[in-house]
Parts: C-alpha cells; sequence; structure tokens
C-alpha cells in the first residue's frame, strides 16, 4: 500500500464543481480517497494551482503515419535533442519528437491521458507497440472507418446493423477505442488519385455517399453502446468554403445519447473557412460556432494553428497531397488497403501569410465564440496546427485579450478584414481552460467513469501541481506568468506516484491502453460470417487469421466491454 | 578485358544463406556469369576458372555462360567471393558500390579459394565443430 | 592571439576525434576546460592536442589556431565559427567549417567529406582535395551552403555543393559525381571535369570549364556563348524538375 | 501437427499463409512457401552452445561467459558498433537501442547496404506509398525498377502483382501491365510485357527523362538515353498516364549504383509528377524479413531510422560516417555486437578486415561467415520459427511471426535483455 497527501492544493475539478478551492488530496494505491494514514508521503502543494492530469482528446503521436514524420525529417530532429539521463531516455525532435521525447514533454505540462488521432487497423500493431514507448500517458486509439470496404457495401445495402458488427469486430480485434472518419468516403476516391467534393458525393464504385457514412457510423456507434461518440475530420478540409460542408456535416448530426454528445468534430479550424479560393478565403467561425451553441450533441476541439515550423499528417490523402502542390516541399503518402490513406508533409505557418494568420485567427475564435467550454475542447491536432508544446501559449491567447491584442498586431495586416477576432472580447477563466483540457475531454471521450479528468473520491490519482498561485496572478494581464506555469509542472502525478518533477521525469514508467471490446451476439460476429472471411483472405493481403492484435501488445490494458444491441 | 561486375541476390545463393558452410553456397558465390560470345573472347569453356580483378583486389571464380547479360557485364551473387574485391568505398553515402564495378577478367588455371580460406586470409578461423 | 595545437600520437589513431569547440571564439573567450571526444570519452583538449597560446586579442578576428601534426581524423573543426583565422597544416577530419559564418580557414592538405557544411558566410581555401560533400547540406534538409566562399584547389568528391544555396564554390581540379545535384542558388565554379553536373537543379549557376560527363539529359540548350572568350554551351535547367538553373559547360558528353 | 498461416522470416514480402507441419519439435514439412521459405524452416543447423575463439580453434562456453564478454567489451570501447538487427524481431530491436544508449555506442542496421539510400531519398522528398493490397486490388501497371523478385522475392508478383487478382481486377495477368527496367534481362523481364534494359549506371538519366517527358517537355530528351530510345521512353509514360492505379517497385539496382539515393530521388519524383495525372505508387523490395522493422522501430526510439550515433549521447545521426560500412572500412569503431546479419559474407572485404581485428561478438542461430571473424558466438533461438515477435513487411505493415515449435535455446531478446541488465549493474544504474 502506498499513500500520498497533497497539502494546500487549490484545486480546479470541473467534473466535481470544485473551483479554486485550498484543500488536501489524498491518495491511496493511486487512487483518489477520502483520507490517508500519518505516514503518507506529504507534498505541500503551497496553494498553487492543482488540476487533475490533462488529457488530449486528439494528438497524432503514436503510430505508421507518425513514424513516418519521424523517418522523413532528420532536419526535424535537430531541433529537441537531449541525452539520456536518469530514468529518461534521450530524445530527438520538435514537431514530431520521439515516443519518449512526446511522453517527457506531455508529462512536463502535466498531461497522464491521450488520445491517437488516427489508427489504421491493418496498422494497429505499430500503433500499440508506441504505446508501449510512451510511457507517461494512458492511450487511447482511433481507429479509422473511412474508408472499409465491407462497411461500405453493408451500408451501401441499407444494413447498419451488419455495418456495426464490423466496426465492433475490428474495434475489439485491434483494441481500439473509437470510430474515427477521416474525410469519409475521400480516401476510398483517393485509391484512384480522387477525393469526394462534398457530404452528397457518393464514393467511386461504392456508390455510397460521406453523409451516409457518417448517419451509419453514428448510429452503429451507439448499437454498440461505445463510451466515445464518432470521432469525425469532416470532408473538404482546408478548402476555402468548406465551413458550408461542415454546416451539412452538423446537421445530419441527431441527439442520439444522453450522455455525451454524438458527435465529436475534430480540428474543426480547418474546417471553418469562407470564400471560394485562397484569395479571398476568411474565417466563418461565427456561424459554425452559432451551430455549435445551438447542437448540444456536437463536442468540437479547436485545431489551434500556431505559427512556426510544423508537420501536417492526416489519414486524408488527397488534402495532403492538395498542400504539396502548394508548398512543393516533401511528400509521403501511405494508403492501407481497403481501410484509409494518410499523408504527410513539413510546413511552416508564418505571420506574414494572410492565409496562415486567418487560420491562427479561426481557432481562437471557435474556442472564444463556442458558448460552452464542455463544447469545445482545446487541441492542435498536434502536430498539425501546432506541436502540443505550444498549449501554453495558446491558453495565455485565451485568457487574455491584451496578450492576443499584442500577437495579433504582430500577423499579417489584411488579417482584421477578414476575421471577428479583433471584436471578440471574451477572456477565459481558469475554470474554462480546466474545462477545456480536463473535463471536457474526459465526458467527451466518456472515460470520467474510468476515473479520469476529476479528482473525485475512486478516480485515477492523475494530478498536475502547476506553478502558480490562481489568486494572485491576473491571467488578462500576465500572459508570460501563464504560459511559464503550464508549460511546466511542479509535479505531474501519474496513478498516485510522481512521475516528472519541474520537467524532469522521475520514473521509467508504464502506461495503461484503454480499449474496447463490444459484445456482440453470436449471429452478428464476423468471426463465424463466411462472406466476411471469404473476401477478407481474398482482398487484404493478411489473413484475417494474423490480423487481430494479439495480447503481446496490450499487456496493460483496461478494457471496456460494451454490450452491443445487435 | 575489361568487364562491368554486377553482383545481387539469386535465389539460389538465397536458399544457401542459412547454410554458408555447404558446397552449394560455396558454389553459387563463387560463380561469375557471363555472356557466352566473352567466354569464347576469353577463350574459356563454361565451368572454367577466371580471375577477376578489380582496383581492390582480385579472386578466382568459376564461369558460369549465361545470356541474360549484355556483352561486356559480368554477375556474381552477392556473397564473399563479390565482396572479396568489391571497393569498400560509400561515396560518403554508406552504400558501396556493389553494382557497376570495372574489373579486368583473365582465364586462369589457379584453383578457386574456398569461402573459410578467403575468411582466413584476412585474419578470421573457420568454425568446424560441425 | 597565437593558438597551436599540435596534435600528439594516439594508440587508436583511426578513432576519430570531435573537436567542434576548436574555434577562434573559444580561445578569445578563454577556456580552461575545452573537451573534446574521442567516441564516448571526453577528454581534456590537452589529452589530444600539445597547446601553446601566445598572445592576447582584442576581438575575435585577432585569433589565429594553427594545427600541426596528423588531423585528418578530427573532425568538426571550425564549426559555427563567426571569425578569426584557422590554420590546418595537414589534413582535416570531416565536417571541417560546418555552419561557419565568418572568418578563414586555410587548409595545407586535404579535407575529408563535408567541408563547410551548410556555411553561412566567410572563407575556407583547400590546398589539397576535398572529400565528398563539399559544401554540401544536410540530410533531408532542402537547403545546404547559403554563404561564402569554399575554394578547393585539388579535387573535390561527389556531391560537391549539393542543395547549394548562396555563396560561391570553387573547384580548381575536377569534382566528382553529381556536382551541384539539387543545388538552388548560389554558384558554382569547376575547371576541370566532373560527371552529371547540376543534375535536379532548381536555380542558380554553373560553370563547368572541363568536360561535363554523362551530362543530365534534360536540360535545355540555349547555344553557345563566349566565356572569356572560349566557347561554352549555355543550358537551361533542369526541366525535368521545372528548374530555371544556368549552366556553361566547356565541354560535354550525354550517355546514349 | 499442421500449422496453418505461419509467417515466413525471411523476405519483406512477410508471406503469412504458410503452412508447417510439425512432429516432435521438429518441422518437417513447409507448405505455400517459396524454395527460400523451405530452406530457412527446415534448416537444423543451429549452434548449440556459445563458443568463443582460442588460438587455436573453438571451444564451448556458457551463456554466462558469453554474455559478460559481450558486456566487457561494449563497456571497454571507445566507439562500439552494434549492427545487424534485420534478422530479428522487433521487441529485440528496442533492446539493442537501449543497450546502444547506455553504453555510448552507434546502432546500425544492414539498411545501410540495402535501402539505406532509399531512406537518404525519401527523406528529401517524401514517399508517396502504400500496403501492398492496394496494389493487388487496383493497379493496373507494375514497374519492377532495377529488381529481380522472382529470384530475391520469390511470391512477390503471385501474391501482390502480376499474377494476384483483386477487387478491381478479377484477372490480373491479362488486365495489368508489368513492366521490368534492368541492366540484365532476369527472369522477371522476361515474363514482363514490356523490358526496358539501360547501361549500367543509367537510371538517373533515364528517370529524368521520363520526368520531363511526363511534364510534357519530352523535346529537350535526346534520341537515346542510357541505351534506351526515346521512342520507347514516351510509350512507357504514355502507359503510365493511361494507368488507373500504377505502382513502381525497385530495387537495389536503383540503391547500389552509382547516383546511389539520388537515384531514388528522382524515381519518388516520377512519381510525384504522375501524381498529378493518375494514382501512383512507389515501394523499396526491401531485403531482409524485418529490416524495415528495425527502421521503424530506431525512428521511434532515436529519431532516425538507421545509422545513429549515440556516442555523444544525444542521437547524430549522418549515414556515410555513422553507417556501418564507413566505419569499419575507415576503422573508426573498436568493437562490434553483430546481430541477425552476416556482414561477414555481404560486406566488402575492406570492412571486415577490421571485424577480424576488433572484438567481435555474433548473436545468430547458426555459424555464417562472420563466426570467422568473431571472439564470440551466442547462438539463439530463430525467431519466427522458436522465437516469436513483430516484424514490419516492405510496405510497413506490422506482422506477428509466430513461434511453431518450442525452442531450446533462449531468443535474442532474452539475451540482450541480459545484456543490458548486467551492463547497468555494471554502471551502477
Amino acid at each position: 500500500m502506498t499513500e500520498l497527501l497533497i497539502r494546500n492544493a487549490c484545486v480546479i475539478d470541473p467534473l466535481n464543481d470544485i473551483c479554486g478551492e485550498v484543500m488536501d488530496i489524498a491518495v491511496r494505491d493511486g487512487k483518489i480517497v477520502e483520507s490517508v494514514g500519518s505516514g503518507a508521503e506529504v507534498i505541500d502543494a503551497g496553494g498553487s494551482l492543482t488540476m487533475p492530469g490533462g488529457i488530449d482528446s486528439h494528438t497524432h503521436i503514436c503510430g505508421t503515419k507518425v513514424n513516418f514524420g519521424r523517418y522523413m525529417s532528420p532536419e526535424d530532429m535537430r531541433a529537441g535533442r537531449t541525452a539520456r539521463r536518469g530514468h529518461m531516455h534521450s530524445t530527438s525532435g520538435y514537431s514530431v519528437p520521439t515516443t519518449y521525447g512526446t511522453s517527457y514533454r506531455y508529462s512536463a505540462m502535466g498531461y497522464t491521458t491521450a488520445l491517437e488521432g488516427a489508427m489504421a487497423p491493418l496498422e494497429a500493431r505499430h500503433t500499440h507497440e508506441e504505446f508501449t514507448h510512451t510511457p507517461l500517458q494512458d492511450m487511447m486509439a482511433n481507429t479509422l472507418f473511412d474508408g472499409n470496404w465491407p462497411i461500405m457495401q453493408a451500408i451501401h445495402d441499407g444494413d447498419i446493423r451488419r455495418a456495426a458488427a464490423i466496426v465492433g469486430w475490428t474495434l475489439s480485434a485491434v483494441k481500439g477505442f473509437a470510430i474515427k472518419l477521416t474525410n469519409p468516403g475521400g480516401t476510398e476516391a483517393w485509391g484512384w488519385g480522387k477525393d469526394v467534393a462534398s457530404i452528397r458525393d457518393p464514393v467511386p464504385h461504392f456508390e455510397v455517399t460521406p453523409a451516409e457514412i457518417i448517419r451509419a457510423m453514428i448510429e452503429a456507434n451507439e448499437m454498440l453502446n461505445l463510451p466515445h461518440s464518432v470521432h469525425l475530420h469532416c470532408n473538404c478540409l482546408g478548402k476555402p468554403g468548406n465551413h458550408q460542408c461542415t454546416l451539412e456535416t452538423f446537421d445530419l448530426v441527431p441527439n442520439a445519447n444522453n450522455k455525451r454528445q454524438s458527435l465529436y468534430a475534430t480540428h474543426v479550424q480547418f474546417h471553418s473557412y469562407g470564400g471560394s479560393s485562397w484569395r479571398d478565403i476568411c474565417s466563418r467561425s461565427e456561424e459554425i460556432c452559432r451551430a455549435i451553441n445551438s447542437k448540444p450533441q456536437i463536442v468540437i476541439d479547436m485545431g489551434q494553428v500556431m505559427f512556426g515550423k510544423t508537420t501536417t499528417m492526416t489519414a486524408d490523402g488527397p488534402m495532403e497531397f492538395n498542400l504539396y502542390r502548394l508548398y512543393h516541399n516533401k511528400w509521403s503518402n501511405h494508403d492501407v488497403e481497403l481501410e484509409t490513406g494518410s499523408g504527410i508533409i513539413p510546413v511552416y505557418y508564418s505571420r506574414k501569410n494572410l492565409v496562415n494568420s486567418i487560420m491562427w485567427s479561426i481557432g481562437l475564435e471557435l474556442a472564444l465564440l463556442t458558448d460552452n467550454p464542455w463544447q469545445c475542447i482545446l487541441s492542435t491536432d498536434n502536430p498539425n496546427g501546432a506541436p502540443f508544446v505550444k498549449y501554453p501559449e495558446i491558453m495565455a491567447l485565451l485568457m487574455s485579450k491584451r496578450y492576443r491584442n499584442e500577437i495579433f498586431g504582430t500577423v499579417h495586416p489584411d488579417t482584421e478584414h477578414n476575421v471577428p477576432l479583433a471584436a471578440i472580447d471574451r477572456e477565459l477563466t481558469w475554470n474554462d481552460i480546466a474545462i477545456m483540457t480536463r473535463g471536457a475531454p474526459a465526458k467527451a471521450l466518456g472515460i470520467e467513469d474510468l476515473g479520469k479528468g476529476h479528482l473525485g473520491e475512486g478516480a485515477d490519482a492523475d494530478i498536475a501541481i502547476y506553478p502558480i498561485n490562481i489568486n494572485e496572478t491576473d491571467p488578462a494581464t500576465s500572459a508570460e506568468e501563464v504560459i511559464r506555469a503550464f508549460g511546466q509542472t511542479d509535479y505531474t502525478i501519474k496513478r498516485g506516484r510522481v512521475v516528472c518533477r519541474q520537467g524532469t521525469c522521475m520514473v521509467d514508467g508504464k502506461n495503461t491502453t484503454i480499449w474496447v471490446d463490444p459484445h456482440i451476439s453470436e449471429n452478428y460476429s464476423m468471426d463465424h460470417d463466411p462472406e466476411f472471411a471469404k473476401n477478407f483472405d481474398r482482398y487484404y493481403t493478411v489473413r484475417m487469421s494474423n490480423y487481430p492484435v494479439q495480447e503481446e501488445y496490450i499487456r496493460r490494458n483496461l478494457c471496456i466491454e460494451t454490450e452491443a444491441q445487435l | 578485358m575489361k568487364f562491368i561486375l554486377n553482383t545481387g541476390r539469386t535465389v539460389t545463393q538465397g536458399r544457401h544463406v542459412e547454410h554458408k558452410y555447404h558446397q552449394g553456397y560455396f558454389e553459387e558465390t563463387s560463380s561469375c556469369f557471363i555472356h557466352p560470345l566473352d567466354l569464347m573472347d576469353l577463350d574459356l569453356e563454361d565451368g572454367e576458372h577466371v580471375e577477376v580483378v578489380s582496383e581492390w583486389g582480385s579472386v578466382v571464380l568459376r564461369a558460369v555462360s549465361c545470356e541474360d547479360l549484355r556483352k561486356g557485364m559480368i554477375f556474381v551473387p552477392l556473397g564473399p567471393f563479390a565482396n572479396h574485391i568489391i571497393p569498400p568505398r560509400t561515396h560518403s553515402t554508406g552504400m558501396p558500390d556493389f553494382k557497376n564495378i570495372t574489373v579486368e577478367l583473365a582465364r586462369t588455371e589457379r584453383e578457386r579459394l574456398t569461402q573459410w580460406e578467403l575468411m582466413e586470409k584476412i585474419g578470421g578461423k573457420r568454425y568446424e565443430n560441425q | 592571439m597565437k593558438v597551436t595545437l599540435e596534435v600528439k600520437p594516439r594508440q587508436k589513431p583511426y578513432l576519430p576525434i570531435e573537436a567542434e569547440g576548436i574555434v577562434p571564439r573559444t580561445f578569445f573567450e578563454g577556456t580552461d576546460s575545452l573537451t573534446v571526444f574521442r567516441g564516448n570519452k571526453e577528454l581534456p583538449l590537452e589529452e589530444i592536442f600539445n597547446v601553446a597560446i601566445e598572445g592576447e586579442a582584442e576581438s575575435v578576428d585577432e585569433v589565429e589556431i594553427i594545427i600541426l601534426g596528423d588531423s585528418s581524423r578530427i573532425k568538426r573543426v571550425g564549426e559555427y565559427m563567426d571569425g578569426g583565422r584557422i590554420h590546418i597544416t595537414g589534413d582535416i577530419g570531416m565536417h571541417c567549417g560546418n555552419f561557419m559564418s565568418a572568418g578563414e580557414i586555410v587548409i595545407d592538405g586535404n579535407a575529408d567529406a563535408w567541408l563547410g557544411r551548410e556555411m553561412r558566410g566567410g572563407r575556407i581555401r583547400c590546398h589539397g582535395s576535398a572529400g565528398d560533400y563539399c559544401a554540401a547540406g544536410y540530410r533531408g534538409e532542402k537547403r545546404g551552403m547559403r554563404g561564402g566562399t569554399v575554394e578547393v584547389f585539388g579535387d573535390a568528391g561527389d556531391f560537391t555543393a549539393e542543395t547549394l544555396a548562396g555563396g560561391s564554390v570553387i573547384i580548381h581540379g575536377n569534382a566528382g559525381d553529381l556536382s551541384g545535384v539539387d543545388m538552388k542558388e548560389g554558384e558554382l565554379t569547376i575547371m576541370g571535369d566532373t560527371s552529371r553536373a547540376c543534375a535536379n537543379m532548381s536555380g542558380g549557376m554553373a560553370y563547368v570549364h572541363g568536360t561535363v560527363n554523362d551530362m543530365i539529359p534534360t536540360f535545355r540548350k540555349i547555344g553557345q556563348e563566349k566565356v572569356n572568350g572560349e566557347p561554352y554551351t549555355r543550358f537551361s535547367g533542369d526541366i525535368a524538375n521545372r528548374g530555371k538553373g544556368t549552366l556553361f559547360i566547356r565541354n560535354y558528353k550525354y550517355l546514349d | 501437427m499442421k500449422i496453418n498461416d505461419v509467417v515466413c522470416p525471411f523476405c519483406g514480402c512477410l508471406c503469412d499463409d504458410l503452412e508447417i507441419t510439425v512432429e516432435h519439435n521438429r518441422i518437417v514439412a513447409v507448405d505455400n512457401g517459396c524454395t527460400l521459405a523451405n530452406a530457412k524452416f527446415m534448416s537444423k543447423e543451429q549452434l548449440a552452445s556459445p563458443i568463443r575463439r582460442t588460438g587455436e580453434g573453438w571451444e564451448n562456453i556458457s551463456y554466462d561467459e558469453a554474455i559478460q564478454y559481450t558486456v566487457d567489451m561494449l563497456l571497454d570501447a571507445d566507439r562500439p558498433l552494434l549492427y545487424g538487427w534485420s534478422g530479428t524481431h522487433g521487441e529485440a530491436q528496442c533492446i539493442g537501442v537501449h543497450v546502444s544508449e547506455l553504453v555510448g555506442g552507434i546502432i546500425d542496421s544492414t539498411t545501410s547496404v540495402c535501402h539505406g539510400p532509399s531512406i537518404l531519398a525519401i527523406q528529401e522528398v517524401g514517399h508517396p506509398g502504400c500496403t501492398l493490397g492496394r496494389v493487388k486490388n487496383r493497379a493496373d501497371v507494375v514497374i519492377y525498377w532495377g529488381c529481380n523478385p522472382l529470384e530475391a522475392h520469390p511470391r512477390h508478383m503471385s501474391r501482390y502483382t502480376t499474377y494476384a487478382d483483386g477487387y478491381f481486377l478479377q484477372n490480373a495477368f491479362r488486365e495489368r501491365k508489368v513492366i521490368v527496367v534492368d541492366v540484365r534481362e532476369t527472369e522477371t523481364a522476361r515474363v514482363a510485357d514490356e523490358f526496358i534494359r539501360i547501361k549500367e549506371g543509367g537510371d538517373y538519366a533515364v528517370l529524368s527523362a521520363l520526368r520531363a517527358i511526363v511534364r510534357g517537355k519530352g523535346d529537350v530528351v535526346p534520341e537515346s538515353v542510357a541505351g534506351v530510345s526515346r521512342s520507347q521512353l514516351e510509350r512507357i509514360v504514355t502507359l503510365c498516364k493511361d494507368a488507373k492505379f500504377g505502382a513502381i517497385f525497385f530495387g537495389l539496382g536503383l540503391t547500389m549504383t552509382r547516383g546511389k539515393y539520388k537515384n531514388v530521388r528522382n524515381a519518388i519524383e516520377l512519381v510525384d509528377e504522375l501524381s498529378r495525372h493518375t494514382k501512383f505508387t512507389i515501394t523499396p523490395m526491401r531485403g531482409h524479413w524485418n529490416v524495415y522493422g528495425s527502421n521503424e522501430v530506431f525512428t521511434w526510439m532515436t529519431g532516425y531510422p538507421y545509422a545513429i550515433d549515440f556516442c555523444r549521447g544525444i542521437a547524430f545521426y549522418n549515414p556515410g560516417e555513422t553507417s556501418a560500412i564507413d566505419l569499419l572500412a575507415r576503422k573508426e569503431c573498436d568493437a562490434c555486437l553483430i546481430i541477425g546479419s552476416d556482414p561477414g559474407a555481404h560486406f566488402p572485404r575492406g570492412c571486415v578486415e577490421h571485424l577480424a581485428e576488433i572484438p567481435t561478438v555474433v548473436i545468430d542461430p547458426v555459424p555464417t561467415m562472420t563466426t570467422a571473424l568473431a571472439d564470440v558466438q551466442i547462438p539463439v533461438a530463430v525467431s519466427g520459427i522458436d522465437a516469436d515477435g513483430t516484424a514490419y513487411r516492405m510496405d510497413g505493415v506490422p506482422i506477428r511471426v509466430r513461434k511453431v515449435i518450442e525452442p531450446t535455446l533462449p531468443n535474442d531478446r532474452e539475451v540482450l535483455k541480459s545484456i543490458h541488465a548486467k551492463m547497468k549493474e555494471a554502471k551502477g544504474q
């Protein structure tokens, strides 16, 4: 039995409605408890801001695509190199750091849980291998179903239950966490070098539309009783005028679950553009947020862009090719048979560039114009909008109008004619930030009941203590302070152990992989479906028996078993 | 006579890759595939021995007639024989010139060394407790 | 200030010594504990060199470092150099003058690969020959050398001035294969022969006063022009790469 | 006992449909495999115990002694090289990285004599690729450039291309055009619809010419380029542009010949150019079954795919300097641990001469040419036969190789774990 007592913690814990109360937190064997004995190890927080461990509900840090981003970028590796010391392995990389680099940097910022945004089922083993080497965060994997042949076939046949059964089988086979749709239908069209132009544009050969895929997957998601909702990267990413596509997509979403949203729309910044070309692109964040404010069934994350160098990587293959033709830098693409695609290119977001400045502005607008912070999660779609190490700056931008104005003064001068940012006075509170980085992601992912994202009794003792006193610091006037404090915790505690102290990781660490296993009736089990098996072995290049991810890859794991209505 | 040497995998070499002390490995990797017209020019019969000389050294191989090749080109399967004469230079790319190397060929009466003898020539010691 | 570094004999003479600390600024600012690396062992400078320092310096430009003895395996000398002078009396190891921005390096002997890699300014003169990737870039970077001058009086190896993006490179002897490959800007001059010059270039200017063997077939012939009174062929390319570079060549041969 | 869907640990195809018959813990039959798979599964010539070279010959030693020797050798060295890795599974490669990092050595895989140049090219321009099933189901034009799959990857054409029917090609052999580009008229060239024979060292020029023609600038191209007529090049470009889905596979014919990675870069840029007209992808034909695994593992752990120098604590990468061939040829390392490869057979003599001079330990199930140059050899179980673990196919698909018989020897990860543990102990950690 190990016990820990954190004294004088100034706690913000939105899921438990605690906002700035100075209190003690007791921990036994990795869980929050009512009290501990006198022999407990004591940490005196001295009134510092204390929150549940941060949760990134959409980040790209593990798996085939991310690793290819590293592999093709020795120039990125030249930054962020550290030598092995103590419990820390050597690290390299800035926008796509090594797994240890990612893990240590997140930990230093107080993040203890992360969801990998896109895992191709066929290559799931790779994602899980990298999870093993990302030791200080509990991990989940969004599983890609945007161009899945048997699912598109089932949708085409009008058999949503079969589609759900295939999703369920796959999630359980690859140890995935949730349904991810990236440019649904578009990644299959990309198999012929094409894309879909709207949510009503049918996928070549399969003759289903993105809208049909999205609706069917939302329905399937609820049939399977999954903890998280469908996690959607809308069609038409990055195209001027795409806000129309985004709004049409939002209109498809029923209010299908009373516990959480029915749709999680990711990196909405990239989907909120007006105009018809790069010449007249503008922000349509107001319309997007109006839709969100009227649809509690939707939760989004920002996909904030920050200026500087980064690497874009997504399953959206055709989008990356368009980006390549724009930037003319290097371009990688990786299509995955029967399932999905992906693309990678390095980018530089410049404040001198009007389009980049507009993108920067839109991300902030989304967070400021969404009334309910539980509906808008803080993210950069790491590393697409910026590496996650920029989060503290984003927090400061959201909390301080003054700091926002200061930066706004450095961007392309025409930006103000194309975005509403300058007119927005809202400044987010400490509580809002805690919601956007802890409570909301936990709730949206459906993991608050597992003890994530809050500090209530029985919760996992994942705790971040930041070196800042919120009663003495006015974030509106102290952006520098906010950035410094959120950049490095005094203590990051994972499952009751101090894993990181002022930027130095203290343990080797062992994380947990959270996955779902929907229980499906025999009738709908793909393991006993001759048609499914026959087509599998005919069209995949891996035998069906070699496809599922073996136990060896999830040594320490938490399985969420659900009862499917199938 | 000047030739261009290429090396590469063959299925026979691959089959013996886990059995390097076998005769099959020796025979395959000490073969020098050469166009029949070149054989005639060198006054060689199929199966006779040639000495192949590069800037880096020389090795005795068994000539094998092969019409896949263009005249003026020889092919030696990947292995210790080819590597005996391949220059270790990589042009600072990490990869040596395993292909497209200029060599001289001449008929020889000398016997081939075995792969173990090649290793021993450079200070190695064969393992024989089979 | 004159700093004389004489290389001592070493037990394992082939193991490289990494000595990026050997730049004029280090000595100008003063150091008691300069170290170099032999593989994974960090050693005091004095273990590898006999060190003698004479005189004072008012600025970094008044510092001259002289390297004596067998320095052919000493790497990274002059890395990030920003002033002063380094005189190498023998051969020098890889990466001499990496990222250099000002000052001068003179090498009496030969230089190993990556001489003046990603150089920004200053001047390197190599009186012997240079290895591969002379005045070139780094793996994965789009742009290599961006400024300054590298002049080699002997020959240069393969990939000379690869991804050149500024400054000038002059090779008095021959250059190896693929000189000026992927170059973007800047000027490359080869007094002797080379092969496959300026493949895939997108911009910049190159002169080859000898012969280009295996000329890249995707350069457009603009016509004959006189350079210093001699007839040269002017090419533009590389067309395969939408390139707009200019190439003046005395003689060339295609691999047809 | 018959075991189905066994994964073959020979080449980068990682065929996973073999049927192995095991009797009394011995493999007695292999079905569905190619001749290379048969040879590997039926091999029965593992060493029984670690061996050490003595003045006259070899003596058997214990695992403890052999491991201690390895630890001491690595710790004594100033610049140790840890080379090989492609013949073992990912979990062992991970420990290998930890060992290299701890000892301050250089870790490199057989990539440097295989598709290392392809990686250098990808680092310059990226890589438009796909998994092999994408090709099988869709590709109507397949180009093999500088490779000879019938000899080096015997089932590649039947599983993934020429003879493999796919969803959109019900009769692949008829509906698919196969083009082979090589300097030799290989077996593979003979089954192609079109064979382009180029002069040695002419790949780069031919690729440039193709790019110019795709761009509609064929007028600059001379009548003949490296032995190939402009009209043939134009015909190929038309075939490619008319393809619905084209796939290029390339081999060591591009990576080993002069120009090395710049050839590959040019091929990738050709694919980029073709992608503006239709769908095109390119894939390296990787040799060792898990050579790509070594790149994947090294990349997520160190940031670089091969040739990583940890001597200074941080990772430094520069193939040509930190790659095994260069280190050995220049005598820049002073001890060597070799695992899952045979440089004695596959490296130029100028490199292996140095191996014979410095302390060298080999971890390998069977005696190889490198054995002759080593001081100690530690035999291990064979990954994919009596040890399991992760491997990455040539297209990046991770597959778990199986254990089909019970091992009598420790496996790579167990031996490396002991080395790592002993080393940490010696370093007081």
